[in-house]
């Protein structure tokens, strides 16, 4: 059987939340509120409740490329001073905690930035083409409600869009 | 690593440690250390620091050092057949292994970019760079037309057979005209040496001495042989150590290491001397009955309220001074430069003597040094006096040919004499010297001489106390320039020119030098063949010959009292103050001793005036302000320097700066004090009274920051210098516990 | 003067609208700028190049004053980095919305004054062709540089902080820069579809953008702090006297974020006069900014104040020497400047009329950022000119070669900014958005209340609030 | 570069110089400057500038500050409290400092290098590398002594114009600009010592190696040899005046000795020792 993308754009964001509450009241038989994806101009903290908190791996890349960067840091530097002995002594030791620790507190944060985005960018499937239903007027101010359903639902889903004045819908055959 | 087994890698990490590995390959030497401590693995190019250099090994040739007349033996080191540093010769018995700043910088004077290259004669008024041989013809030429007992010849001192040479030339040209002109020179105190003790140059006992006083002898820079009494110094300070008092207008080098420094009124030295033989006699019973009972009438006028009211010195610094002298016996007193250069200069030095007799120095501290057993080889020594001669022998017309070498009169003698016009009225006059100079600037032909590290010549310095002997100054280098000659050579080729036979033999100084050593007697060779004699003297770079004996026969000569009047125009006194590093004038054009701060102001690269803060303020200056110093010769300008090393009426400017003509480094670089000197000579001598100009100063209105070394006068409290009682070094190293 | 805040009824295609113009045909006056700019760099590029010919001498750097001008500016553009970001991020992180407006230019700022700073140590060097020496890269020759300096500390700490703030500054662009590909056209949308990164607004991006914005605005907190007091540590960790002092640190943080939000203020006025912003960088927006301002303006003086005392009761005659120099010492005229624009002049913001006043304001922000170069000048160079050893006391006076380069950096610095306004959107239209977004929903609890009836009770709403959209 | 040498020697590489630092010193090059001998008469300064090619900069770059003496001759008058200035002269002469680099063992110009060009080597003299070095001037802010000279210029350029260029010694390099150079105690000197002993299959001797300055001091002020030679004249000299190395504070049993280290208290570590100026009260 046929899948179908569907989205209706909405010219306010109390609209699409109406929308989005219904789908999840199973207002349309089949079809689930997992299947729902909001496209906003801005970010929706609120939108949540409905949605469900569906999570993001990102601060864990954060910690543990921290955590990397802390020991891996003062290792490189300690085993670099170690063949180095004939560096400056001044007094100090071969290995100085001191300066070791700043340098290596200054890599936590580097690489904890660092693996942060390549977390984001990883879990926010950014370097990806665009959802061809995508809409500019999303990026304007319109809020986007968009679902992959069967076939048999398009209507229904279509009928309760209408409900909450959809200012457009656009659909499109999912491949 | 060893280096004989350098396999591919080893040899690639050679390389890589850049100076080892062109070092090891070019086969110098081994490297201790191939890489750093750890670095058997690693290649550590970039870490690699000088000590990782390679040095190749020097050779060291002895001779003997002219840059000062004190001739002290030097070692050059030589590689790749240049000469690049000097070390004292510690065999020498004049300055053992030390050596001054002048004597380093000889490596400057020899290698300096200024010396001249070939022979200049006056063609149509200006000098022109001819052949050595088209010199020589010229030179020939002249001498052959003239009178050759009008020939004069001014030196500077002269020792060795370069001396016996010169006297032989002067006798077969039938003249004695050989002015010897040193403008820095002890020859009042010479002569009174010679009137009282009966010998020039006595020595003189620092290791015995307990304390030292001196007027103005400025022993530690330029006083007869700086380094010799620097390493007596050493001594006299060491162990059970000696108190060291400085009477003269301007702080010199040995006034900066004094324990007790105190300025006269210029001039009057002479008689505080007697003030202290005074109180000698009045307070401490030094027996009287060793002076004249004119001396003694003489010394009872001067006591010490009319010390104070004459010298301007305070009554309980004659007081200290005598003390010191008593309970520090036994003594030395010795003058110098700023207490001869007066008109009553002689009279200064003898009284300086008288005390030395007082307090029963001469033949404890003060001892006779002996004569040279070959008179004909001692040191003549120079005077200013023979510049006074020159000038009126030149302008009475004795003079048709004049030889001029190791002397720059026109820079050295006050203008008031007048010497370049009087010189104009010499026919001939040729120049032997390394550099054009001022006086070379005048002359007729100018034959550029050797460098004293490329010549051959023998010295026998003036002062040498232990032992007699005869400096060999050896080539430390070929030659840099082919067009020069050596000294020895121009006089044994003018006395070939004279037909004195007896010299035809000889193709060249060397083989006379030779020839004249070899015919010493077999005392002195110490039964050694004449070519081992020959290649041990140049090994040592001295002879011995023979011991300093000898004895002093006290004689004291009457004393007139000494007038000094004031003068309303010229309220101040100059002091054209010697420094131990320009000396004269001779060593202006070496860069590194214009640029090593002078020792005590620490101003570089150019002249000074150093103004008493009391005289400053009366006349408004501050430091860095340039003032004008007149005398009724001429003016000069310099800036000023402010400092408590200075007497209130004195305006102290160091000789040495002011060249016209002296090449890129010396030309147009501060003042030359000596050119406004007023007319006076002293009245026994007729030296010089260098240090007896009346001057003015007054303000200019210019002013710039001083070019000198070092932020700060003071230590601003951090104890960097300091310093503790001679008590408690006594104590603590002084006699059997020394360090 | 209008003084309203934010309209939080905008229509948001006007944002868009707004924003973008800003970025497009730019004026007469933005040549000029451009123009002046060019000139400014150009003196300081010829200094160098003399300066790379002949040696560091011209400058007239000398012994005992090896450092000078060069380090003091470095510090100085560290210290104007300082307040973009970290205001940027803690202000994100307590939920203040009036950043929204200006974080952009301020975080901008931050990347350029970062790249400004950068080239200081290096014009520095004696021979700038080793620079690359200082990097811990593994060499055959088993060379490292030497972990001890606080020089190598700089290397690191600022190539962190330029990677993460200029990082920062572009996450947080990415939906605007979405925006400005679905409006541009030519290669600006070539560039903007890269840049953009296929944003497309849906829930998963902005769940995760959520979490990583403040994420990283938790690591830039600390980072920021850490890379003034590393900056610090190239004086506190010497023996120098007048250096070698326990609060530089925070001081040196203290008066970076000083001099940081100064120049925002400087940059707001320059922004909403030139681009017409009012509607959005608004009065009540810069008099919090200024408030802000004051407040660390006082920790500053307190900062300095306590530094002086507590040299004086530490009671080191070398140290109270230096400090002393300071106050009647040769510098002392700029020294006693410094302090007027640090401590006299801030006082300015406090009073409202002031505030209000944009070309007071101008004046005002330009004096206490002097003040803060001044600041800088005056803890590098009296130090040198008297320390431990009295034989190289020396005063020395910078040479045009060190002015030029001075002044040419600020040009730079302009030319970069200039760059980046007309390249990216200088304000960011989507938080602006949020802003009006969320101030409409607090305004009228009555949504708010009915968003939360939706959320809990399931039942289709009724009643439609009205549109926010155009 | 390898874990395992980290953790297995961790112990030795965490010692610091109070522990006797991680070298095992073969020499403690050192020096002993008699302020009672010293006449402050520049012989060792002009003898430093033969010996290491130091360069003349001229008057107005001497005057600026740009020179580049190694061996500086201080001279400081009495100051008011010390029976100076309340005289109406310098009743007592000056005070000469013979400054030249004190080769601390707990150098501070050592810590700051960004990139290594000065350390200390197991002759326990202070190198300065001048092909490392990349002119960040820290260590010569940071020392005490201001005892460190920067290129400022190309002085090569102009100091020594035809034949003054042949004066030059070829064991040790001209500096170009950007480089900063001070006293390297004659390290030529000292590794031609080391090589002779070498060759001749011996140890080093007191006397083998002398640096210019001492071997050209005319009163002999200057001592210069290697400290942990228990026979070396220094060596003598430091236990006679009961200064010991590694101390902040030398706690000496006879207080009146002379012996001092210049800022001893800021706990460098110099290996020189300075003897007291004598003067008569």
């Amino acid at each position: 059987m046929k899948r179908y993308y569907i989205m209706g754009l909405f010219s306010n964001f109390e609209e699409a939340f109406a929308a989005i509450s219904d789908i999840r009241d199973h207002k349309v038989p089949g079809v689930s509120v997992d299947d729902v994806t909001l496209k906003s101009p801005i970010e929706h903290p609120e939108i949540e409740e409905v949605l469900g908190d569906r999570g993001s791996p990102v601060p864990k890349f954060g910690l543990y490329g921290a955590i990397f960067g802390m020991i891996a840091g003062f290792f490189f530097l300690a085993s670099g001073q170690a063949t180095f002995l004939v560096q400056p002594s001044g007094g100090k030791a071969v290995i100085p905690l001191p300066s070791n620790i700043v340098l290596a507190y200054e890599m936590l944060i580097l690489f904890g930035v660092l693996s942060t985005v390549i977390g984001f960018a990883i879990a926010a499937r950014l370097m990806t083409r665009r959802h061809p239903l995508y809409s500019e007027k999303v990026s304007l101010d319109q809020i986007g409600v968009m679902l992959e359903l069967d076939e048999k639902n398009v209507n229904l889903v279509k009928d309760l869009f209408k409900q909450h004045q959809v200012l457009e819908i656009r659909e499109e055959v999912a491949s | 690593m060893s280096g004989n087994d350098i396999n591919r890698r080893d040899f690639l990490k050679f390389m890589g440690l850049g100076g080892v590995g062109a070092a090891t390959l070019s086969g110098c030497d081994m490297p201790t250390t191939v890489t750093l401590e750890e670095g058997k693995e690693k290649v550590v190019s970039y870490l690699a620091p000088e000590e990782y250099v390679i040095p190749g090994i020097g050779v060291w040739y002895a001779s003997t050092c002219q840059q000062c007349p004190s001739s002290c033996g030097i070692h050059g080191r030589v590689r790749e057949g240049r000469v690049l540093k000097v070390e004292g010769n510690p065999e020498s018995s004049v300055n053992g292994g030390g050596l001054c700043q002048m004597a380093h910088a000889g490596l400057q004077s020899h290698y300096n970019p200024d010396r001249l290259r070939k022979p200049l004669i006056r063609k149509g008024g200006t000098l022109t760079e001819v052949s050595w041989k088209e010199a020589w013809a010229v030179v020939e030429e002249k001498l052959a037309a003239s009178d050759s007992a009008k020939t004069g010849w001014m030196t500077g001192t002269v020792s060795g057979h370069q001396a016996v040479l010169l006297d032989a030339l002067q006798e077969a040209n039938g003249s004695n005209k050989h002015y010897v002109y040193e403008a820095i020179n002890n020859s009042v105190g010479e002569s009174v040496n010679k009137a009282m003790l009966g010998e020039a140059t006595p020595r003189y006992r620092f290791d015995k001495a307990q304390s030292i006083l001196s007027f103005g002898a400025d022993f530690l820079g330029t006083w007869v042989s700086p380094v010799h009494f620097s390493k007596e110094y050493a001594e006299f300070r060491t162990g059970d150590r000696g108190v060291l008092m400085v009477v003269e207008p301007k702080m010199t080098l040995t006034g900066a290491n004094a324990d007790f420094w105190v300025p006269a009124k210029p001039g009057t030295e002479g008689v505080l001397a007697l003030g202290i033989a005074n109180v000698l006699l009045t307070k401490h019973q030094a027996d009287a009955k060793l002076l004249p009972a004119s001396v003694r009438k003489l010394i009872s006028e001067y006591n010490v309220a009319k010390v104070t009211e004459v010298t301007g010195v305070g009554g309980d610094s004659v007081v200290k001074i005598t003390n010191h002298l008593k309970n520090h016996a036994p003594s030395i007193v010795m003058s110098g430069a700023s207490a001869h250069e007066h008109e009553n200069g002689y009279f200064n030095a003898t009284a300086a003597m008288v005390l030395n007799i007082l307090l029963g120095n001469v033949g404890k501290t003060i001892e006779s040094s002996g004569a040279m057993p070959d008179v004909k080889l001692a040191s003549k020594t120079g005077s200013s006096s023979a510049a006074m001669r020159l000038a009126a022998d030149a302008d009475k017309g004795a003079l048709e040919t004049l030889f001029i070498t190791g002397a720059n009169p026109v820079f050295t003698v006050p203008s008031y004499v007048g010497l370049v016009d009087k010189l104009a009225k010499v026919p001939f006059k040729v120049s032997l010297t390394s550099f054009m100079d001022e006086t070379a600037a005048l002359s007729d032909v100018i034959l550029p001489l050797l460098s004293s590290y490329e010549d051959w010549g023998t010295t026998a310095a003036a002062y040498q106390p232990t032992e007699k002997v005869i400096g060999i100054q050896q080539p430390l280098m070929q030659p840099l320039y082919a067009e020069t000659k050596g000294f020895g050579d121009v006089l044994l080729d003018l006395l070939k020119i004279q037909g004195a036979e007896q010299y035809g033999a000889y193709t060249d100084y060397y083989s006379y030098l030779q020839n004249a050593l070899y015919s010493l007697p077999a005392s002195v060779k110490q039964g050694l063949s004449d070519a081992d004699f020959w290649h041990d003297s140049l090994k040592k770079g001295l002879i011995k010959v023979g011991d300093a004996k000898g004895s002093l026969s006290v004689k004291t000569i009457d004393l007139t009292a000494p007038s000094f009047e004031d003068n309303a125009d010229f309220p101040m006194v100059l002091a054209p103050s010697a420094r131990q590093g320009l000396w004269d004038g001779r060593l202006a054009n070496i860069p590194w001793l214009q640029e090593a701060p002078d020792q005590i102001t620490k101003i570089f690269w150019d002249s000074w005036a150093e103004l008493h803060p009391s005289t400053a303020k009366k006349f408004g200056v501050k430091e860095g302000d340039v003032i004008q110093v007149e005398s009724d010769q001429g003016s000069i300008e310099a800036q000023v320097y402010i400092y408590k090393g200075v007497h209130p009426d004195v305006v102290a400017v160091p000789m040495g700066q002011g060249h016209e003509n002296y090449g890129r480094y010396a030309t147009n670089l501060g003042v030359n004090p000596l050119k406004i000197l007023s007319p006076g000579t002293d009245k026994v001598t007729g030296e010089i009274a260098a240090h007896a100009t009346r001057v003015r100063i007054s303000k200019t209105g210019k002013s710039s920051d001083l070019a000198r070394l070092g932020g700060s006068e003071t230590q601003v409290g951090r104890k960097l210098v300091s310093t503790v009682s001679a008590d408690v070094f006594r104590r603590t190293e002084g006699g059997g516990n020394v360090a | 003067m209008q003084t309203k805040d934010i309209n939080e009824n905008i229509a948001w295609a006007k944002i868009n609208t707004d924003v973008l113009r800003s970025m497009e045909n730019p004026r007469m006056g933005y040549w000029i700028a451009v123009v002046a700019c060019l000139l400014m760099v150009s003196c300081a590029v010829m200094a160098e190049i003399y300066q790379y010919q002949v040696g560091m001498g011209p400058g007239n750097l000398n012994w005992p004053h090896m450092w000078d001008l060069y380090i003091a500016t470095f510090v100085f553009w560290i210290g104007m980095s300082h307040s973009g970001t970290l205001l940027s991020a803690i202000l994100h992180i307590i939920g203040a919305d009036w950043r929204k407006p200006i974080y952009r230019f301020a975080e901008a700022m931050t990347t350029f004054s970062l790249m400004t700073a950068g080239l200081f140590p290096i014009i520095h060097l004696g021979r700038v062709w080793n620079m690359y020496w200082v990097l811990p890269y593994v060499s055959d020759r088993g060379i490292w540089p030497n972990f001890r300096s606080p020089l190598i500390w700089d290397a690191f700490a600022i190539t962190t902080y330029l990677t993460s703030s200029a990082l920062f500054l572009f996450i947080g662009m990415i939906p605007d820069l979405a925006i400005c590909r679905d409006n541009a056209r030519g290669w600006r949308q070539k560039l903007y579809t890269v840049l953009s990164m296929g944003w497309q607004g849906d829930d998963r991006q902005w769940r995760n953008f959520r979490k990583i914005y403040l994420l990283m605005a938790c690591f830039l907190i600390p980072l920021a702090v850490s890379v003034h007091s590393i900056v610090s540590a190239d004086f506190a960790m010497s023996i120098m006297p007048g250096w070698h002092i326990t609060s530089f640190p925070p001081y040196f943080v203290a008066g970076a974020l000083y001099s940081g939000c100064a120049a925002i203020i400087t940059l707001f006025i320059i922004l909403r006069y030139f681009f017409r912003f009012d509607e959005y960088m608004t009065i009540p927006i810069l008099e919090k900014t200024c408030k802000l301002t004051f407040a660390i303006a006082m920790v500053w003086s307190y900062l300095t104040l306590i530094e002086f005392a507590s040299v004086w009761y530490g009671h080191d005659p070398v140290a109270k020497e230096a400090l002393v120099s300071r106050f009647v010492g040769p510098y002392s005229p700029f020294f006693w400047l410094m302090l007027f624009c640090g401590i006299i002049v801030p006082f300015a913001l406090a009073v409202e009329r002031f505030r209000r006043h944009l070309p007071t304001m101008f004046v005002v922000s330009i004096l206490l950022n002097l003040g803060m170069w001044l600041e800088r000048w005056m803890i590098v160079t009296p130090t040198l000119a008297t320390s431990y050893y009295p034989f190289a006391f020396d005063v020395m006076w910078p040479s045009m070669v060190q002015w030029a380069i001075v002044f040419g950096s600020f040009g730079w610095f302009g030319l970069l900014f200039l760059i980046f306004v007309k390249v990216f959107p200088c304000v960011s239209m989507y938080e602006v958005k949020e802003m009006v977004f969320h101030r409409r929903q607090h305004n009228s609890p009555e949504i708010a209340k009915q968003f939360h009836r939706r959320a809990s009770d399931r039942q289709a709403g009724d009643e439609q609030p009205s549109t926010g959209g155009a | 570069m390898s874990l395992k040498n980290v953790l297995e020697n961790w112990s030795d590489y965490r010692k610091t110089h109070e522990d006797g630092g991680h070298h095992d010193y073969e020499h403690m090059w050192g020096m002993v400057v008699d302020l009672n001998k010293c006449t402050g008469c520049n012989a060792c300064a002009v003898s430093c500038y033969s010996e290491n090619n130091l360069a003349t900069v001229g008057k107005e770059k001497m005057g600026k500050g740009q020179g580049m003496h190694w061996l500086r001759m201080e001279r400081y008058w009495d100051e008011p409290n010390v029976g100076g200035d309340e005289k109406e002269f310098h009743e007592r002469g000056a005070s000469f400092l013979p400054m030249m680099c004190q080769q601390c063992n707990a150098a501070t110009c050592e810590v700051v290098c960004p990139v290594a060009a000065t350390y200390h080597t197991p002759d326990g003299l202070n190198a300065q590398v001048y092909n490392r070095c990349i002119g960040s001037r820290y260590c010569s802010n940071n020392c005490p002594y201001r005892l460190r000279y920067f290129n400022f210029y190309s002085y090569y350029e102009d100091a020594w114009p035809e034949p003054l260029n042949q004066q030059l010694n070829p064991d040790l390099s001209v500096r170009d600009k950007g480089v900063m150079e001070k006293c390297t105690f004659c390290v030529q000197r000292i590794r031609t010592a080391k090589d002779t002993a070498r060759r001749e299959g011996r140890e080093v001797r007191d006397g083998d190696a002398v640096s210019a300055c001492a071997q050209s001091c005319p009163t002999k002020a200057i001592t210069f040899g290697d400290l942990l030679d228990e026979n070396a004249e220094v060596t003598k000299l430091w236990k006679f005046h009961q200064v010991e190395l590694g101390k902040t504070k030398q706690d000496k049993a006879n207080k009146e000795l002379r012996g001092y280290r210049v800022l001893e208290g800021l706990n460098v570590d110099p290996c020189i020792m300075y003897l007291d100026r004598v003067r008569e009260v």
